[in-house]
């Protein structure tokens, strides 16, 4: 790496701006808003209007924050900031098509493993507050991982076998080219099962309706968040919103990656822009499928209906797509 | 150069200690501490100055006990050869030894018979110590169970406290069972070869195997399982690690399961030479993939800190036998990494939870609670320490368990068999769970709520404290630069267990392995994909001092940030509690997880059923596997 | 004489067929008797299996076959003389079955230490009461 | 410029926790009725809190009785500001039909500030949204005036 | 589709939100809705009746003596209503409505009290009956808020307790014979009865001095144009002999 000034520079704005930081806020609150408009839509209401997650995180901003008597203040304080911080630096290793920090070299295991990050900081925040709520919450929370952990494993083994033949290939960089010029992986058959069952991961990840067993607010209030108020649940709620961006761009890098319009207009900025339109069009689909669609039809789950439910249908799903892989269709 | 001589001075330092604690250590506290000091300090200094010949220069250091010395081919005498691998191993054991010798000055100074604990503890340093250097595999059975019976004695320290007297016999049955598999794997291959070095049995069984000494590998084999306490073996390792002291702990999950996975890795890789067969390979990967699922979840369903600890144990052992069974560079640069995070993380962990239960007196998770306001210290070494375990970036654990996947992965995709692209699906989903059970262990014991008995709970003494900072800057170090932890430690010691022919020559005299006709099979250098963590963390670290900047001053147009300072037990700052007064109630450990145990129940039932305390059901288990081995061994093996 | 040869190497094979079938007496102890002492008695039979086993291993029958009292350049000088190798017990088995018997006394005794240590907090030497730490 | 932000969205994104002292029901699932289709109270960005630590309108239903009145108080007490007290219904306010029972403690004005009063037996969901608006603009002014 | 909610849901989608355009738009309330209580002092004829059926006590009223009769105030509190309609119900002159305001909502709790007043003239005279006209129906006794009158008919008597009577006038109007009347009231005065013993002290005791009392000739005369009616003699007789009461001239 050069450090000259340029050099600095161009870090500083890929880490601050574009797929970093203020992008990723952006876009993830953008697509919270969505979602929930979406949801209002599906369920004849009105919704509230896209701007509402802004408002809600500025809103939490003004707020007291209030650290209760039995809770651990350091701990307490610093655990949002880290889940946040691990979803900035995530951002950082996914590519928007061709443009990435890292020079296109995510790395899938240390993806899945930095995609912990923020749910561990939800629950040690959690335990750091004190609350017996919050301790039913982040145990929930834990066994939601636990349960959609093994279906993402699977699914990311499949495209890695795809991709990758007979050598290792974890690279979310090299799984995009390889699409890029043997076209997008969704349209490959044998990989249809593990995208529908991405599809399922995503909101479990993300912890919207049928899978927020963690936040319930009718049955244990909310969960982890139980004593959280003022700006670190903002941080919260924003990186609920930077999970969803950062988890559709997964999905969109993993199965529709490839789509660059480099070709068409040549490389270039314009270019980069059109990619990043394109894919947070793409976003958006996957948010309204995944999230939004499931979100408005369902009821939430019992945990152990959760757990059964990856580790048998999306579990299975993913399975299914692993084998027809290994034996190469 | 006189550093041939430090291998030997380390090990018979140990033993001296040993014997002038019995000498001069008897009434004076002092001077029991300062032998058990100086004689780990000693040890730990010459280990570390082999470092710079064997692990940057290459060279191999043999010495022949005695100076006798091969003659006409044939090893007659006792040889202590060390190569990087054995060098590795002796670094973790090493360092372990000291750090628990000063954990424990402070450790056990209520406890009585303090001389018999220096005497054990250093004869067991000294015999781990012997093992991972020695290239006699009769003197490696005579420092096993040297080992055996003095962990049975520190197992059984604390003889008044519960279940100690119990672990401790337990242990010593399956342990000598499986010092007598080994026993008699070594009497069946000296049937065979008339030798016990090595280098030369090495040299002489290279792709020479006869039904005899099949016998002798698959014995040996469950003898070293035995040791390194994998799944079905680890019964007694539960237990003694439950009941010994922390410090003891420290040291059986550091050392002793390490002293089995080394003695495992030098059958099959030097001795036997069985790294090619994929049967082999399966076998090894079998138990370990085994061995890592129900140890963690059997940690999943415990209450007791140390046990669930123990069952971690069992659990990450069973990554590093996955790793190096796959008998690939990259699966065994895993595997060594792992064995060593896992040596630090542990102790650590062990340390933690021997600093809880020096301040607190107990270790059972439904009593604990809150420890994080009176115990900070402890609680972040634990914290480090938990999060190396269960791989969470940009700890040391996530480094190896990352080489583990991608190891098993490659080994999946090259070879084309489907198992051990299910044995990555395990391993990543035990590292979810290892997470979700140290979860439990924080929420349980250092987070939550204080309950009244805890009050006036003390923070460890400084002295415990500094083995614990060590290894925690340990874990992050290793972590960090993985790189350089590769470069200088792992690569030589996978170099050593491919490269078995310099071995061979170094012990028995140049071109000894030519003239047997030993080919080494070195493989292509492992490539790492992309993770770069001292970039990462650097950004991690400034974009959470700037967030937390943001988020927690309260200047300006944000809400203040209000904490208790009075301490009201009640209005503003209570917990919510649906509006009753705050009551103290924590979610303790065993409350935890009941939506994924609802799930599997039938097979926590089982799982109870068979861990049933009772030793004849564990031998069974023991002569079970063995003849498992056997027959898989006959069956499959050629 | 074929007959007395054959004879004599299934008589060889006694020691072996018999340190097996200590060993697995023993093993069987282990497994099946509830007695504490008996589980004891299990490990010292096994030892004493593959202690026979081993001297079996060193025992030379061939023919001037002696105590193993040389020095290296007399045994080599002899055995390029004569041409055969293998004329005399094997020393190191012997060696390595003190060695082996000691270490099985320790543990032996230290076994004993310790079932009397758990008679006098279970007050009993039944292994199926002896299960505190379990699950 | 923040703050004025963070004062306009004080506005817009009003949380809402529901306290109930022993109402008869029948406001509380008029308060659920706002959030329905028909009414979308989430159009404002109203929406219902789990927690009083992340509420900023508290809706008060029922007479608050006596075994409710310390819960009521403690709970309130852990609602961060700037936060609303909204009463639901001419329970709180009174204590209604109940009023001069031995087990109620009606005017909740006794012990709490009350901002904005919804009358009615029980409140139409208009008369809510309506309530539950004028509410928000007080957060606002209370926010406003934090900032200066 | 199978799934019935995801038919639903994906219909939805497309068409128009079922929200009512509340704050934007007026929302009348149903017929019949009890909202906002609207009082109409003029028709109130202070029977009371309303206050009687409020059954969380919502309505008080506060009588106030002013210049050319009292001032008669009804507070309605509409946080202590339940809107049951009662009051509506039971009020003939049709001075309470509930209408269908719904939007009850105020940062002051005087906002949601309504009120009105009148001012009452003062009633002369006591309820009386022309018993020569009277058929006994007894629809005066059934209107009576307070239950002053009994008439029975099978001993053709009608009687009022004053003191219970508040004057509202019902009976008056409900009589179907217009026998009822306000009658001019007597004048009062104390009543010189049985059982004097002469003492003297209700002369002692008058402000005015205007008794006398001779013990003599045990006789008691009062000056009635001084008497203030103040009722000290009464009050002190030992012998209960005085009274207040209407005096024939």
């Amino acid at each position: 790496m050069n450090f000259s000034l340029i050099g600095a520079l161009q870090i500083l704005f890929k880490i601050l701006i574009f797929p970093g930081l203020l992008f990723v806020v952006v876009i993830g609150l953008f697509l919270a808003g969505i979602d929930r408009k979406l949801v209002a839509r599906m369920q004849k209401r009105v919704g509230p209007p896209l701007r509402q997650p802004w408002f809600d995180f500025l809103k939490l901003l003004g707020k007291e924050t209030i650290v209760p008597h039995a809770a651990n203040k350091a701990v307490y304080l610093a655990a949002p900031v880290i889940g946040f911080t691990g979803l900035v630096v995530m951002a950082l290793f996914i590519p928007v098509f061709g443009y990435s920090t890292f020079s296109g070299n995510g790395d899938l295991i240390v993806l899945l493993y930095l995609l912990t990050i923020p749910a561990v900081a939800l629950i040690i925040g959690g335990s750091a507050s004190g609350s017996p709520y919050a301790g039913i919450g982040i145990s929930r929370e834990m066994v939601t991982m636990m349960s959609y952990e093994l279906p993402l494993i699977i699914i990311l083994l499949s495209v890695a076998r795809k991709v990758g033949g007979s050598a290792l290939c974890f690279s979310l960089g090299q799984i995009v080219n390889w699409q890029a010029s043997n076209g997008c992986l969704a349209f490959h058959p044998a990989l249809i099962p593990a995208m529908l069952a991405m599809l399922l991961v995503i909101p479990a990840e993300v912890g919207t309706q049928p899978f927020d067993v963690a936040e319930a607010e009718t049955e244990i209030c909310e969960g982890p968040l139980i004593e959280y108020s003022g700006a670190p649940l903002a941080v919260f709620k924003l990186n609920t919103a930077m999970k969803m961006f950062i988890m559709t761009a997964l999905f969109t890098n993993l199965f529709f990656g490839g789509v660059s319009t480099a070709s068409l207009i040549g490389a270039g900025i314009p270019a980069i822009a059109l990619d990043a339109v394109i894919m947070v069009l793409i976003c958006i689909v996957v948010t309204f499928l995944s999230m939004s669609l499931i979100h408005a039809i369902t009821a939430r789950f019992k945990i152990e209906h959760l757990f059964k439910f990856y580790w048998t249908v999306v579990a299975g799903l993913a399975a299914l797509s692993l084998v027809l892989v290994w034996f190469g269709l | 150069m006189s550093y041939i001589h430090f291998p030997v001075i380390a090990v018979m330092t140990l033993f001296m200690g040993a014997f002038l604690t019995v000498v001069l250590g008897r009434h004076s506290k002092g001077v029991r501490s300062f032998i058990a000091l100086a004689a780990s300090c000693v040890s730990f200094a010459l280990i570390a100055m082999l470092v710079k010949p064997v692990m940057i220069d290459g060279e191999i250091i043999s010495y022949w006990m005695g100076n006798w010395a091969p003659m006409s081919g044939y090893a007659i005498g006792i040889g202590y050869e060390v190569d990087q691998l054995g060098l590795f191993f002796a670094l973790l054991v090493v360092t372990t030894i000291l750090l628990s010798a000063v954990y424990s000055i402070r450790y056990i100074e209520k406890d009585s018979s303090q001389d018999f604990y220096y005497v054990l503890f250093l004869m067991l340093s000294g015999s781990v110590l012997g093992l991972v250097m020695t290239g006699d595999v009769f003197n490696m059975f005579i420092m096993i169970e040297i080992m055996t019976f003095t962990a049975v004695g520190l197992t059984a320290f604390r003889n008044t406290s519960f279940g100690a007297v119990e672990a401790g016999f337990k242990y010593l049955v399956i342990g000598s069972i499986g010092s007598s598999f080994t026993l008699f794997g070594i009497a069946v291959l000296y049937g065979q070869c008339h030798t016990l070095n090595m280098a030369q049995l090495s040299a002489m069984l290279y792709g020479n195997h006869s039904p005899a000494t099949l016998m002798a590998f698959a014995l040996m084999f469950t003898g070293l399982a035995v040791k390194s306490y994998i799944v079905p073996f680890h019964t007694p390792a539960a237990d003694a690690y439950t009941t010994a002291p922390s410090s003891i702990s420290m040291v059986f999950s550091g050392m002793v399961n390490k002293a089995g996975v080394y003695g495992m890795i030098r059958l099959v890789y030097i001795i036997f030479r069985t790294v090619d067969m994929p049967s082999v390979q399966t076998l090894i990967v079998l138990f370990g993939t085994v061995t890592m699922f129900i140890g963690v979840t059997m940690a999943l369903a415990q209450h007791d800190f140390k046990r669930l600890l123990a069952f971690h144990s069992i659990s990450q052992i069973g990554y590093v036998i996955t790793a190096a069974g796959l008998c690939t560079s990259l699966g065994l640069s895993a595997g060594l990494f792992h064995a060593m995070n896992h040596t630090l993380f542990k102790g650590l962990l062990f340390l933690c939870a021997g600093a809880v239960l020096r301040s607190t007196g107990t270790t059972n998770l439904d009593q604990l609670g809150g420890l994080s306001k009176r115990m900070p210290k402890t609680t972040l070494c634990f914290l480090v320490g938990a999060f190396s375990i269960s791989g969470l970036p940009p700890f040391n654990g996530f480094a190896s368990k990352w080489l583990v996947y991608q190891a098993a992965y490659e080994k999946a995709v090259t070879t084309g068999n489907i198992f051990y692209a299910f044995v990555t699906v395990t391993a990543v989903v035990v590292s979810v769970m290892t997470l979700a059970s140290f979860i439990k262990v924080t929420q349980a014991a250092f987070f939550g709520q204080l309950p009244a008995r805890l009050a006036d709970v003390e923070e460890a003494p400084g002295l415990m404290l500094l083995p614990m900072y060590i290894m925690s800057l340990l874990c992050v170090g290793t972590g960090i630069f993985y790189d350089k932890v590769y470069q200088y430690l792992l690569d030589p010691a996978v170099r050593a267990a491919f490269t078995v022919s310099n071995y061979i020559d170094r012990m028995m005299g140049d071109g000894y392995a030519e003239a047997a006709g030993v080919e080494d099979v070195f493989a292509s250098n492992p490539h790492f994909s992309y993770w770069n963590p001292v970039i990462w963390l650097a950004l991690f670290v400034i974009v959470f001092c700037a967030a937390y900047i943001c988020v927690v001053t309260s200047k300006g147009s944000r809400g203040q940030i209000l904490s208790d300072e009075g301490g009201a037990e009640d209005g503003k700052y209570a917990t919510f509690f649906s509006g009753e007064k705050a009551l103290p109630s924590h979610v303790a450990g065993s409350d935890l997880f009941w939506g994924f145990k609802t799930d599997w129940k039938g097979y926590f039932r089982v799982m109870e059923g068979l861990h049933s305390g009772i030793v004849n059901d564990y031998a069974l288990y023991v002569v079970a596997a063995a003849a498992f081995v056997v027959v898989f061994t006959f069956a499959f093996l050629r | 004489m074929m007959m007395k040869r054959r004879l004599r190497n299934k008589m060889m094979n006694v020691n072996y067929i018999a340190s097996v079938i200590l060993v697995v007496m023993g093993l069987y102890t282990i497994i099946t008797k509830k007695n504490l002492i008996k589980v004891v008695l299990g490990m010292g039979i096994v030892d004493y299996g593959i202690n026979l086993f081993i001297v079996s291993v060193g025992f030379n029958d061939k023919a001037g076959a002696t105590a193993p009292i040389y020095n290296m350049t007399e045994l080599l000088g002899q055995a390029q003389a004569t041409g055969v190798t293998q004329f005399f017990v094997d020393p190191v088995p012997q060696a390595l079955t003190l060695t082996s018997i000691v270490i099985g006394a320790c543990v032996d005794a230290m076994a004993l230490s310790l079932v009397i240590k758990l008679y006098k907090q279970y007050k009993t030497v039944n292994t199926d009461e002896i299960r505190r730490l379990r699950g | 410029m923040l703050k004025n932000a963070i004062a306009k969205s004080m506005m817009r994104s009003p949380w809402i926790y529901h306290i109930n002292t022993g109402s008869c029901n029948g406001c509380d699932i008029e308060l659920v009725a706002v959030l329905t289709p028909r009414y979308d109270a989430e159009r404002f960005g109203f929406k219902l809190a789990g927690t009083p630590r992340h509420a900023d309108i508290v809706v008060i239903s029922g007479p608050v009785t006596s075994q409710s009145k310390d819960r009521l108080i403690r709970t309130l007490a852990q609602v961060p500001e700037p936060k609303c007290v909204v009463t639901l219904g001419s329970c709180p306010q009174s204590g209604n039909v109940f009023k001069g029972s031995y087990s109620v403690e009606a005017p909740v004005e006794n012990f709490v500030h009350v901002d904005v009063a919804i009358a009615g037996c029980t409140v139409k969901p208009e008369a809510v949204i309506a309530g539950l608006y004028k509410a928000a603009e007080i957060l606002e002014k209370k926010r406003e005036a934090m900032n200066k | 589709m199978i799934l019935p909610f995801l038919r639903e849901a994906s219909k939805n989608l497309f068409s128009k939100p079922s929200t009512e355009a509340f704050p934007a738009a007026p929302a009348p309330a149903k017929p019949n809705y009890r909202g906002r209580i609207s009082y109409d002092p003029e028709k109130c004829v202070n029977c009371g009746m309303c206050k009687k059926v409020c059954s969380p006590a919502a309505i008080t009223t506060e009588i106030e003596e002013v210049e050319g009769g009292q001032k008669i105030t009804y507070h309605f509190d509409l946080t202590s209503c339940t809107f049951c309609g009662t009051c509506q119900d039971f009020c003939d002159e049709k001075a309470i409505v509930l209408t269908d305001d719904y939007l009850m909502v105020a940062e002051n709790k005087e906002d949601l009290i309504v009120s009105g007043s009148r001012i009452k003239p003062v009633v002369k005279g006591k309820l009386t009956c022309d018993t020569a006209n009277c058929i006994y129906c007894g629809l005066c006794a059934r209107n009576c808020p307070e239950e002053a009158i009994t008439v029975d008919r099978a001993t053709k008597s009608w009687t009022v307790d004053h003191d219970k009577c508040i004057q509202c006038g019902k009976c008056i109007s409900k009589c179907p014979k217009k026998v009822l009347s306000f009658a001019e009231p007597a004048p009062e005065g104390v009543i010189f009865g049985e059982g004097c013993v002469y003492c003297g002290i209700c002369a002692k005791k008058c402000p005015v001095s205007a008794i006398t009392v001779d013990r003599a000739t045990k006789s008691w005369t009062i000056d009635r144009d001084t008497c203030i009616k103040c009722g000290q003699c009464v009050k002190n007789c030992p012998k209960k002999a005085l009274s207040m009461g209407p005096i024939e001239e």
